[in-house]
C-alpha cells in the first residue's frame, strides 16, 4: 500500500460516513411523499391549470399532452434542461472533432479486413432495421418509454455496427453536420417561435390533442424528432471520429 | 423480490471492483459494461423504463464500444 | 423590452449555425462578434429596468416555482453586464487571433461557453445550474485542447477534476430534491429551515465541492495553473475572468440564498483565507508569466470568497466590486501577456526585459492591469480594495484585514517585478511581428480608468446588488409571490 | 435482515458504487482505468437519484390503456428526467475524455500517468 492509496481510502471512508448520514436524514427508500413534491403537479398536469383527473385516450388538450410523464417533464416542463443537454452533446462532438482533426485523413481503419460474410450480411440486414427501430423510438417518445436520446443512441449503434463489419466504411461528414445543425436550429427555433407567439421561450404553441393518440402533445414530438436526429448524427459522428483517428 | 435486487446490487458492486482492480484492460471495460447493464436492470425494477432504456443503449452499449475503440487505438496498437 | 432569455438562446442558435457556414471565410468570428454585439445591446436595453425592479423569466410559460425560471436582479444584472462587455471585447480580439486548424469549432465552443456562463449567473433552478456548469466546463475542456503542444494533458486533468466535482454536485441536487421536493432555488430557500441542520451541512459541503472547482478555490484548483497557462489567450481570459466570476456567483447563490448557516461562513472564510495565502505565495515564485497570472486569479477569487463570507453589506459590496474588476483586469492581463509571449516567443518573465520599448501599448496595457489588481488610486481596483479593507475592519475582522494587506504586499512584489522588467533593461529580442490588438486593449484600459475615476456609477448598483444578495426573503417573495 | 435490505440495498449500493469509482480515479495509474472509474461514479450517482425518486407500490410514470388515470400512484418522474439528462452528459464527457486520452497516448506512447509529464500527482 502506498501513501496515495491510504490517503484515498481515508478520504473515501470520511465521505462514506457523511453520505450515509445524509441518507439517514432524507426520506427512506420508497418513503418519498410525492404529494409534497413538484412532481405531483407534473403528474396531474396542473402547473398552470386546475387539477383534474387525466385519463388515457379521453382527456382533451391538457396543459402537457404526453402520456409518458418523463417525456412531459423532459421536453415540456423542463425543456430548458434538455436544450442544455443537447448542447452538451454538441459541445462534446465539436470538441472531439477539433481534438482529432487531421488535415489529411490517414488511411487508417480500425479493422484489418472486412468481417466474415455472415457478419457483413447480418449487419447489412440489421442496419435498416435498427434505423427503423431508432426512428420508431423517438417518434413515439410521448407515448412509450424512450425518446430522442434513446432513439438517437440506437441509430448511432447501427452505424457502429457498420464500422465493425466493413473495413472501409466512412460517414459522409458534411451530411451529418447538416443534420446536426438543422436539428439544433429547429429546437432553438421552436423555442423562439414560442417566445414570439406566446411570450415565453420554449412554450408549446400547438394544440395538445387527446392524450395517448399519435398526433398529440403539441411540440413534444417535433422536438423529440429533432433531438433524435441530432443525437443520432452526433453520436455517429463521435464514433466515426474515434474510429478514424 | 428484495433478495433478487440485493443479489443484483452485490453483483454490480463486484463487477465494479473487478473493473477497477483487474489487470487486463479489456476485462475491465467489459466489467464496467456489466455494471451499466445491471444498473439498467435495476432502473427497470425501480419503475424507470425510460432511464433503463437510456442506460442500456448509451451506458452499456455505446460507452463500452467507445472504450474498446480507444483501447484498440492505444495499448493494443502496440502489440501488433 | 427585449426578453433576456435571448442572451442564452442567441449564442446557442449561432453556435449551431457556425458549422453550417464554415466554408465562408471568417464567418465564424463575424458570427461571434455579431452575437456578442446583439447580447450587449440586449443588456443595455434591460439595464435600467432591472435595477429598478427584478425580473423573473419563466421558461415554457410554466408558473414560477414549478417550471424552470431565470432570475434577474441587480446582482445578476451586474454580472451579465460585465460578461457581455468582456465577451464583446474578446469577440473583437478573436477577429485577428483565432487562426487555428479548426477555426469554426473554436468559435462555436466560444459562443457555447458564453451561453453557459450567462446561464450559471441567471438561473433560478439548481439542476439547471448543473446543466449550465456542465456546458461551461465541457466547452472549456474543448477550448483548452486548442493548444496542440501541452493542451491535452491539462485538459485531461481539468476533465477528471471536473467530472468528480459534477458527481458531487449531482449528489447534492439529489439530496436536496429528496429533502425539499423541489429544484427551485426560492422554494428550497423558503423551506430550508425545515431541513435538519446536519443535512444542510452535508449538502452544502457537497455543493461546495461541486462548484468551488469552477471558481478555482484552493483544494480543487490543481487544474487552474495548467489550463490557464496553456490555453489560447482569449480562452485564458474567459476562464479566468468570466468562468471564475460565474463560479463565485453560483457559490453565493448556494451560501446566501439557498442555505443560510452563519457557522458555515466561518469555514468558508477559513478556506478562502488559506487559498488566498497559498495562491499569492505560489504566484510569487512563478517564472512563467501566465502561470503567475493563473495563481494570482486563484488568490483573487479566494479574496472575494473570504470577504463575501464576512457577510456585512459593505464587505459583500466590496467583494462583488472586486469580482467584476478582476474580470476586466484579468482579461487585460491575459490578453497582453499572450501578445508578449507571441512577440518574444518565450513564456519566461526574464525574457521580457525591455520589450516595453518595442511594443509600448501592450506593455502599458499589462502595467495598467497590474496596477488595477494592486489597487493603485485612479485605477478601478482602488475603490474595491478600499471597500474590502473597510468592510473587514468594520466587521471587526482585524486578522483578516492584516492578511489582505499582507497578500497585497506579496502581490505588489511579483507584479512590480514584471513591470520593472518590461520597461527597464535592454531587449535582446529582435522580433518584427506586428501586434493587431490595439482596439481591445485600448477599450479595456479605458474601462479601467473610467471606473477608477467615476466609481460612483458602479458602487451604487453594487451596493444594491449586495443588499439583494443579503436579503433572501425578497428573493423568495419575488419568485414565489409572482411579480 | 429483510427490512434492512429494503431500506438500504439501493441507497447503500449506489453510494458504494460512487466510492469504488472514486477510489479507482484516485489510485489507478492507467488513464483508461481512471476514465472507467469516472463512468462508475456516474452510474452510481444515477442509481442514487433514481432510488431517491422511488415510491413503494408506485407505477412507472406512463399513462397506458392499463394504467389510465393520473389518480394512480406513480413513482417520481422528476429524478428520472434528471438522470436522463445526467446519462447523456456523462457519455458526452466520457467520449471527450477518451479522445483526449488517444491524443495523450499518441504523444507519450503510454497510458501510465506516472510517466506522463503534466499528469503526475
Amino acid at each position: 500500500m502506498k501513501a496515495r492509496n491510504i490517503i484515498s481510502l481515508i478520504l473515501i471512508i470520511f465521505l462514506a460516513y457523511f453520505l450515509f448520514q445524509a441518507l439517514n436524514l432524507v426520506p427512506g427508500f420508497g418513503m418519498a411523499n410525492i404529494e409534497e413534491r413538484t412532481a405531483t403537479h407534473y403528474i396531474n398536469k396542473d402547473v398552470n391549470s386546475k387539477k383534474e383527473e387525466i385519463k388515457f385516450n379521453e382527456s382533451k388538450n391538457p396543459e402537457s399532452g404526453s402520456a409518458n410523464m418523463v417525456t412531459s417533464v423532459v421536453v415540456n416542463y423542463r425543456s430548458f434542461d434538455t436544450l442544455g443537454e443537447v448542447t452538451v452533446l454538441f459541445i462534446a462532438a465539436t470538441g472531439i472533432g477539433a481534438i482529432l482533426f487531421r488535415k489529411r485523413k490517414k488511411e487508417k481503419t480500425m479493422m484489418d479486413e472486412d468481417g466474415s460474410l455472415i457478419l457483413v450480411t447480418g449487419v447489412k440486414i440489421l442496419f435498416p432495421l435498427l434505423l427503423l427501430l431508432g426512428t420508431y423510438i423517438f417518434v413515439h417518445g410521448h407515448l412509450t418509454p424512450g425518446g430522442g436520446f434513446q432513439g438517437g443512441a440506437v441509430i448511432a449503434t447501427a452505424f457502429l455496427l457498420m464500422f465493425l463489419a466493413k473495413k472501409n466504411y466512412k460517414l459522409d461528414n458534411s451530411k451529418f453536420k447538416l443534420i446536426e445543425g438543422i436539428a439544433g436550429i429547429t429546437f432553438v427555433g421552436l423555442g423562439l417561435i414560442g417566445l414570439a407567439t406566446k411570450g415565453y421561450f420554449l412554450m408549446n404553441f400547438l394544440n395538445n390533442g387527446v392524450i395517448g393518440s399519435s398526433f398529440s402533445s403539441g411540440i413534444i414530438p417535433i422536438i423529440y424528432i429533432a433531438i433524435g436526429f441530432k443525437v443520432g448524427a452526433e453520436l455517429a459522428g463521435i464514433i466515426s471520429n474515434l474510429v478514424e483517428a | 423480490m428484495i433478495y433478487l435486487y440485493s443479489l443484483l446490487i452485490i453483483l454490480m458492486l463486484a463487477s465494479a471492483i473487478a473493473a477497477i482492480f483487474m489487470e487486463n484492460l479489456l476485462s475491465s471495460i467489459i466489467a464496467a459494461g456489466l455494471v451499466s447493464l445491471i444498473a439498467a436492470a435495476l432502473y427497470f425494477f425501480l419503475k424507470a423504463p425510460d432511464v433503463a432504456m437510456t442506460e442500456a443503449a448509451i451506458g452499456a452499449g455505446l460507452t463500452t464500444a467507445i472504450f474498446v475503440v480507444t483501447l484498440m487505438k492505444t495499448e493494443w496498437g502496440d502489440d501488433k | 423590452m427585449v426578453n433576456p432569455i435571448l442572451l442564452i438562446a442567441l449564442p446557442l442558435l449561432a453556435s449551431f449555425l457556425i458549422p453550417l457556414i464554415d466554408h465562408i471565410k471568417k464567418s465564424g468570428s463575424i458570427t461571434v462578434l455579431a452575437t456578442m454585439i446583439i447580447n450587449f445591446m440586449i443588456v443595455i436595453n434591460n439595464f435600467e429596468k432591472i435595477l429598478e425592479k427584478p425580473m423573473l423569466i419563466e421558461i415554457g410559460g410554466w408558473q414560477a416555482p414549478f417550471g424552470i425560471n431565470l432570475y434577474l436582479g441587480s446582482l445578476e444584472m451586474m454580472g451579465i453586464a460585465t460578461i457581455s462587455l468582456i465577451g464583446l471585447i474578446l469577440a473583437i480580439y478573436n477577429l485577428n487571433h483565432s487562426h487555428f486548424e479548426s477555426e469554426s469549432k473554436f468559435h462555436s465552443l466560444f459562443l457555447l461557453i458564453m451561453a453557459g456562463i450567462y446561464g450559471i449567473v441567471m438561473t433560478g433552478d439548481i439542476f439547471n445550474l448543473f446543466v449550465f456548469i456542465e456546458i461551461t466546463t465541457i466547452a472549456a475542456y474543448g477550448l483548452t485542447t486548442f493548444n496542440k503542444e501541452m493542451g491535452y494533458e491539462a485538459a485531461l486533468k481539468y476533465l477528471i477534476v471536473g467530472s468528480i466535482s459534477s458527481v458531487f454536485l449531482l449528489m447534492a441536487i439529489g439530496l436536496t430534491y429528496s429533502a425539499v421536493g423541489s429544484l427551485n432555488m426560492a422554494v428550497i430557500a423558503e423551506s430550508s429551515h425545515l431541513i435538519s441542520p446536519a443535512l444542510i451541512r452535508i449538502i452544502t459541503l457537497l455543493f461546495f465541492v461541486g462548484i468551488a472547482f469552477e471558481a478555482g478555490i484552493f483544494p480543487l484548483s490543481i487544474w487552474v495553473p495548467d489550463v490557464h497557462s496553456i490555453s489560447p489567450s482569449a480562452v485564458s481570459s474567459t476562464l479566468s475572468g468570466l468562468v471564475f466570476l460565474a463560479g463565485i456567483f453560483a457559490l453565493n447563490k448556494v451560501f446566501f440564498t439557498l442555505f443560510i448557516d452563519p457557522e458555515l461562513y466561518f469555514y468558508l472564510m477559513l478556506i478562502g483565507a488559506i487559498s488566498l495565502i497559498i495562491g499569492e505565495l505560489i504566484a510569487y515564485q512563478q517564472e512563467d508569466i501566465k502561470r503567475m497570472l493563473a495563481y494570482s486569479s486563484i488568490a483573487q477569487m479566494s479574496l472575494v470568497l473570504t470577504i463575501v463570507s464576512v457577510g456585512t453589506r459593505y464587505a459583500v459590496a466590496g467583494g462583488l466590486f472586486q469580482l467584476l474588476n478582476h474580470a476586466v483586469l484579468k482579461t487585460l492581463l491575459f490578453l497582453t501577456a499572450g501578445l508578449m509571449i507571441k512577440y518574444t516567443g518565450s513564456r519566461k518573465i526574464s525574457d521580457f526585459e525591455g520589450i516595453g520599448k518595442k511594443i509600448p501599448l501592450v506593455a502599458i496595457g499589462f502595467s495598467v492591469g497590474a496596477m488595477g489588481i494592486l489597487g493603485v488610486p485612479f485605477f478601478n481596483g482602488f475603490i474595491s480594495k478600499l471597500m474590502i479593507i473597510n468592510g473587514s475592519l468594520n466587521a471587526g475582522k482585524y486578522l483578516l484585514t492584516f492578511l489582505i494587506l499582507f497578500t497585497t504586499v506579496v502581490e505588489m512584489g511579483y507584479y512590480l517585478k514584471v513591470i520593472q522588467k518590461l520597461f527597464f533593461g535592454e531587449t535582446k529580442i529582435n522580433s518584427n511581428k506586428t501586434i493587431k490588438a490595439y482596439v481591445p486593449i485600448l477599450i479595456l484600459i479605458a474601462i479601467v480608468f473610467i471606473v477608477g475615476i467615476y466609481p460612483d456609477m458602479i458602487t451604487e448598483p453594487i451596493n444594491q446588488a449586495a443588499n439583494e444578495l443579503l436579503s433572501r426573503s425578497n428573493y423568495i417573495l419575488n419568485v414565489l409571490g409572482g411579480m | 435482515m429483510k427490512e434492512f435490505l429494503t431500506n438500504w440495498a439501493f441507497f447503500g449500493g449506489s453510494i458504494l458504487l460512487i466510492l469504488i469509482g472514486l477510489y479507482g480515479v484516485l489510485t489507478r495509474k492507467n488513464l483508461i482505468k481512471i476514465i472507467i472509474g469516472l463512468s462508475l461514479m456516474d452510474t452510481g450517482v444515477n442509481t442514487l437519484l433514481v432510488s431517491l425518486g422511488y415510491v413503494n407500490g408506485g407505477k412507472a410514470p406512463i399513462l397506458t390503456s392499463i394504467v389510465s388515470s393520473s389518480t394512480e400512484k406513480f413513482v417520481d418522474p422528476v429524478p428520472q428526467a434528471l438522470v436522463l439528462t445526467a446519462i447523456v452528459i456523462g457519455v458526452a464527457v466520457l467520449a471527450l475524455a477518451l479522445s483526449i486520452v488517444m491524443k495523450v497516448y499518441e504523444k507519450n506512447q503510454t497510458l501510465d500517468i506516472s510517466k506522463i509529464r503534466g499528469l503526475k500527482w
